[in-house]
């Protein structure tokens, strides 16, 4: 299987991108404005402490996300990590969900459940917007995503599947079960390795030994690529290129992003541990908005007043979302409650606990004793 | 009607489920052409298809995970672990993905985990392993441990139809051993309900799975040699618990026996007497004993295995001293 | 002396550990130069270099397994989990391989796995567990779980030289917020040994890690507004329990609450309930009663945390009913 | 990293094997024939229902264990798998070791806790003979081996470890993690692949979509090796050069060594799956034993009567253990009670369990109840 490396190859002979519209160029640059001016607004915030556990961002990372995902249409599935906020406003998530989200409000995407943007919208193709609800434990979802692409291939659906991964997610076992299993089912799915350069404070040499994660594809029997991940339309020409492949039969693709995380694994990392120097010049040489802009104005003939109104339309989304954000409630600690199961579909409050009103004293005036209430939660005021 | 095992009733569980369901298809290591290590499987793939009977690569994680993707979309997939044993692998991603998946994002996991558990059958500490405490624990996960092979399908059969998570445990002890005749028709097990498998006045032993026949035992030989009437819950279902049936037994009785086969501590043995206590207190005319395993990894001798094991005499001997209490 | 907070003690274990002896060495993730998560190995990598504060790849199983072999080989590692959620990718490789090593094998597994657990820290689902019942129920582990930063510095002592392989979970709650004055010396607290964290005659609380401390300020107030003199267990070791002082404390005050921050269905209140209605029947003037997390993966609001776990007024409630049966 | 496949290239210069003495390559031949005949005898006890659990057979693969395992000295230590009683052999189990295993006597190395061939000795450098007790959970004994190998890195000891996965193995998330974490840390660890095409009924095409196990070599950066599994010397040369490798700090290796499962996964496996005249192929045209024996015949110069010499000397060794084995007797109960911590030594037999004598009795006595006995389980007769 070959591994075709598009940075490193000459440029191929019609690139997808040379087919994308105007619109569609400018619409690349309002997403990843829009992410950029999103992490800023929750930095912001997050300063206001309204945003209640970490904060984490994608700086510089905007395109790898971005270009990526545009990759995709809306009946396909994508699986998003911590550093894909981009890819995730292209999949249809919202400025105002991304912030209720982080600040646990009562109305956010999980009903205050689940932190920072572990929250998804999946199903049936047309009726949902086609993003999984990520966990913590990395890799997990390589697995999860091969299972939703497999269902794909068994329903003979036109959809492919997306999954991201970082460098330091690799080596989980979770991903090369997944990676291995897909491959073998010959599943419509993308793995996206977003090579940062760091897990946390782990540089990718101490992750692996291997030169490269695009390396990993021969070994799974799979189609391998590479692409500057800093260079949004370099981003969707090779994701575009392995989901036009899975799309076509072709099975599990392996795509790697070469990017470079500027800040801190989250936003209390002080980054200590990278060299002198670093952060700097890849915010000075390579931020993947600068480069954007140079090429719109530049060889793609945009008008500066152009990406303005872009910049003010985000700045007045963002301002708007936060808005309505902050208006929004914090979640009833009752509905805690609901939903563990689909049947039962709510448990019942533990008898020591005040507040729950009359789940509490009918349960009090129960005969059958100390256990745990049986009355519906929903029932009765405060104690 | 024929008898059939317990294994042959988790078969046609199946058949029934894949012809009725073109959603439900099963995924493990050797189920297709093989039939799978115990035969559950064989024939489904000549039936089905390779696409609806999925040999997979060695890889548990990989597996459940891919039943929950699978299931998200409107799949029912049945995993087959080839040893229950290895389970433990797909403990990160069943315990944090799969059994969450409803309450923190909402999305549907409907998915069967099944696979042979249980010892009495030399198998040594990696293919006698009963790991229901570990996953009775989860919120958000259901467990089922069926005795009979009645209950093996209609358990089976309701696990499938569950909208959640069902991790169904298959005694190899009892897989060919035990046999019943199916009742007619579409017939489902409820999950969540015990099951009183004798009545009696003086002493409950709450038990599941193989050991539900020890108690089944240990009764007829109490009831000859003493003359005691002892009542056999099988609670067929481990979480969610059946607490209804468990008060009804105790306030009959007033004594109870906990009994299982994996290892006390920390065994679900443990849940149930802290439930009878809460719940029952004044209606305890002795202590709530247990007879389990000894907390030992099981060993492959069959001199070691049996005295790990919990066996007849030692539940006829916690009845007695029960019953002088 | 002055006062240490409870992640100092256990850094401080850490660094007179790998003084005194050169086989202990740590490995994790993020733990050299960065040092960990939460700082706990900060420091550590300066004094003792590279090659025993090793920064591995994300590997749970790897870092785990890797342990094992190095301890067969007469070193003592300590592994950090980053955070101890991520003990369930490494469940298989502990509960099979490491806790039966020494049975089956006869092979020596002497390690630490240690990592910042529990919640009340807005950490959402996979950031605040404690997954004790899973591995307290796995004979061959031992369970540490302290409370304080006197018994943290103490046990983590106890646990690197103890020759099987200790759990030892670190509440992050409580990095931070306890403090202690270490004793002078060679400060260590033998594992299995539980504590009077408050002396008491009329209900006694059974409990452990943070939730010791909402059993105190419970405590407090029931001395103060009821009269009521209650005792407070701190167990610091899981497992093995600590037998003899759970007999000694029922004995004293005939009224228990079991109160831990885990989940509630399969918790070790369960175990903890089944051994007292074992030990201390005819003791008990009241139902063992349990206050516990509700049965629900810990959501991330704050309103929603606080509803889930256990609380100081939950203690209070339940003690006053105790006190009243 | 070049993968270096042995087979494919041109021989090398000079290969290890030339080293061997004349005694070595009869001690290979000697090694093979004690393998093979000692599982024809389990086979014999297996039909007497002698040995209590399966039977797994190595047929077939005699070279691929017994080969890579000559490569170690002493000191190393080397993680089997259930196909490898060659290399234990090599590696000093003896015959009446595996054949009390298998019959679960009271005296097996591991007293009749576990099955078969799972039991080791593993310690200090010199102390033991340093194979390690395997189990079952595939993939595992990679992790461990990566710290056992460490461990030697760290204090500078010139050791070498050797673990062995199957092509099924391959697929779990321990093998990722376990050779990934070797790998960066640079342990002097190889791991053999061994590709005897199933897992079981699986074939290799349904376990991963490479080509071939070596493959995988490059994506975690080590130098990957092949050789032809069936021919004793190549198999030795092969990990001789890798073991070499490892041992002069070039760190973790892979080897994947092809090689054909003849006999079922285990003696009840009926191999309904395999396809028509495979085995028999195998049996025919690539016997490991009948390919080394023309080699010593011809090239090598051996006499035939040297080869029966060795047939008839394993033969006598096989009987003698078989006779001591059968002789034994099985365990003690109470012996199930003694070592699963280091502290308590022995846990205490449950107040139940009837026939545990003094100890039960004492309890019964014992104020203190209903719970476990705390008496000493050594004490006491039957009750
Ligand atoms: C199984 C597991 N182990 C450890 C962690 C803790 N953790 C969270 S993010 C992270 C680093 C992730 O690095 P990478 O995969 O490169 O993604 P990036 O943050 O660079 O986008 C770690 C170690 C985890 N979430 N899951
Ligand atoms: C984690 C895990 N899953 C499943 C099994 C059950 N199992 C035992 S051996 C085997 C096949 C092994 O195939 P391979 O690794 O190729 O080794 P071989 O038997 O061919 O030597 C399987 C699936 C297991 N032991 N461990
Ligand atoms: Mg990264
Ligand atoms: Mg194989």
């Amino acid at each position: 299987m070959a591994t075709r490396t598009a940075r490193k190859g000459g440029e191929p002979a019609a690139r997808p991108s040379d087919r994308l519209t105007r619109e569609q160029k400018l619409e690349l640059y309002y997403w990843m404005r829009l992410t950029r001016t999103l992490e800023e607004r929750l930095v912001a915030l997050y300063r206001q402490t309204k945003v209640v556990g970490g904060l984490f961002r994608s700086l510089g990372q905007e395109a790898d996300a971005v270009g990526s995902c545009f990759a995709l249409e809306r009946r396909d599935v994508m699986s998003p990590l911590i550093r894909n906020l981009g890819a995730m406003l292209v999949k249809g998530a919202t400025p105002v969900e991304v912030l209720k989200q982080y600040m646990a409000k009562g109305d956010s995407p999980t009903r205050g459940r689940e932190l920072n943007i572990h929250f998804g919208d999946v199903g049936a193709a047309g009726a949902t917007r086609g993003f999984l609800g990520q966990i913590s434990p990395l890799g997990d979802m390589v697995p999860v995503m091969t299972g939703v692409t497999l269902s794909f291939r068994m329903r003979g659906e036109d959809r492919v599947g997306l999954v991201y991964v970082g460098d330091g997610a690799t080596s989980t076992g979770a991903f090369h079960e997944g990676i291995n299993f897909a491959a073998v089912q010959r599943c419509p799915l993308v793995v996206v390795v977003e090579n940062n350069g760091y897990a946390y404070s782990t540089p990718t040499h101490k992750q692996t030994l291997a030169k490269q994660f695009v390396d990993k594809a021969v070994g799974y029997g799979i189609p391998g690529y590479q692409a500057d991940g800093n260079d949004v339309l370099a981003v969707y020409d090779v994701t575009r290129t392995a989901v036009d492949a899975a799309r076509a039969g072709g099975g599990t693709q392996l795509v790697e992003l070469m990017t470079y995380r500027r800040k801190g694994h989250a936003e209390h990392d002080n980054q200590s541990y990278v060299p002198d120097g670093e952060i700097e010049r890849w915010a000075a040489e390579n931020d993947p908005i600068d480069r954007y802009v140079a090429r719109l104005t530049g060889e793609l003939g945009f008008a500066a007043a152009e990406l303005a109104a872009v910049d003010e339309r985000v700045r007045r989304e963002v301002d708007a979302a936060t808005d309505e954000a902050e208006a929004s409630g914090f979640p009833e600690p009752l509905d805690a409650l609901l939903g563990v199961y689909a049947d039962p579909p709510a448990e019942r409050p533990l008898w020591f606990r005040e507040g729950t009103g009359g789940a509490v004293a009918a349960s009090e005036r129960a005969a059958d004793g100390w256990g745990v209430y049986r009355a519906d939660p929903k029932a009765g005021g405060d104690a | 009607m024929a008898e059939i095992t317990y294994l042959e009733a988790i078969r046609e569980a199946l058949f029934e489920e894949m012809a009725r369901d073109e959603n439900v298809f099963c995924l493990g290591e050797d189920i297709g052409a093989f039939g799978g290590a115990f035969k559950v499987t064989e024939g489904l793939m000549a039936r089905f298809g390779e696409s609806r009977v999925i040999d997979t690569p060695i890889s548990e994680i990989g597996i459940v995970g891919a039943a929950a993707g699978a299931a998200h979309m409107g799949m029912r997939p049945v995993v087959e672990m080839q040893f229950i044993d290895f389970i433990a692998n797909a403990y990160d991603i069943l315990t944090n993905y799969v059994a969450t998946a409803r309450y923190r994002a909402f999305l549907p996991c409907p998915m069967v985990v099944r696979g042979p558990s249980g010892g009495y059958v030399r198998g040594g500490p990696f293919h006698s392993q009963n790991p229901e405490a570990g996953f009775v624990h989860t919120p958000g996960l259901k467990v089922v441990y069926p005795s009979t092979a009645e209950d093996a399908k209609g358990l089976m059969k309701a696990a499938i139809r569950d909208e959640d998570c069902v991790l169904f445990f298959e005694h190899k002890y009892l897989y060919r051993r035990v046999k019943g005749v199916m009742p007619a028709g579409d017939h489902v097990v409820p999950i969540g309900k015990a099951r009183v498998a004798r009545e009696g006045t003086d002493v409950s032993v709450i038990t599941y799975a193989a050991t539900v026949h020890k108690a089944l035992e240990a009764a007829e030989q109490l009831q000859a040699e003493d003359g005691l009437s002892v009542e056999v819950i099988d609670l067929r279902t481990l979480a969610p618990l059946d607490d209804e049936a468990i008060v009804a037994t105790v306030r009959k009785t007033n004594r109870v026996l906990v009994l299982h086969e994996d290892t006390r501590t920390g065994g679900i043995a443990g849940e149930i007497t802290a439930r009878i206590s809460e719940s029952c207190f004044e209606w305890l005319d002795a202590p709530v004993l247990r007879v389990t395993a000894h907390d030992i990894p099981l060993p492959y001798a069959p001199q070691l295995e049996d005295f790990v094991l919990p066996q007849t005499p030692d539940v006829v001997r916690a009845i007695r001293r029960l019953a002088a209490y």
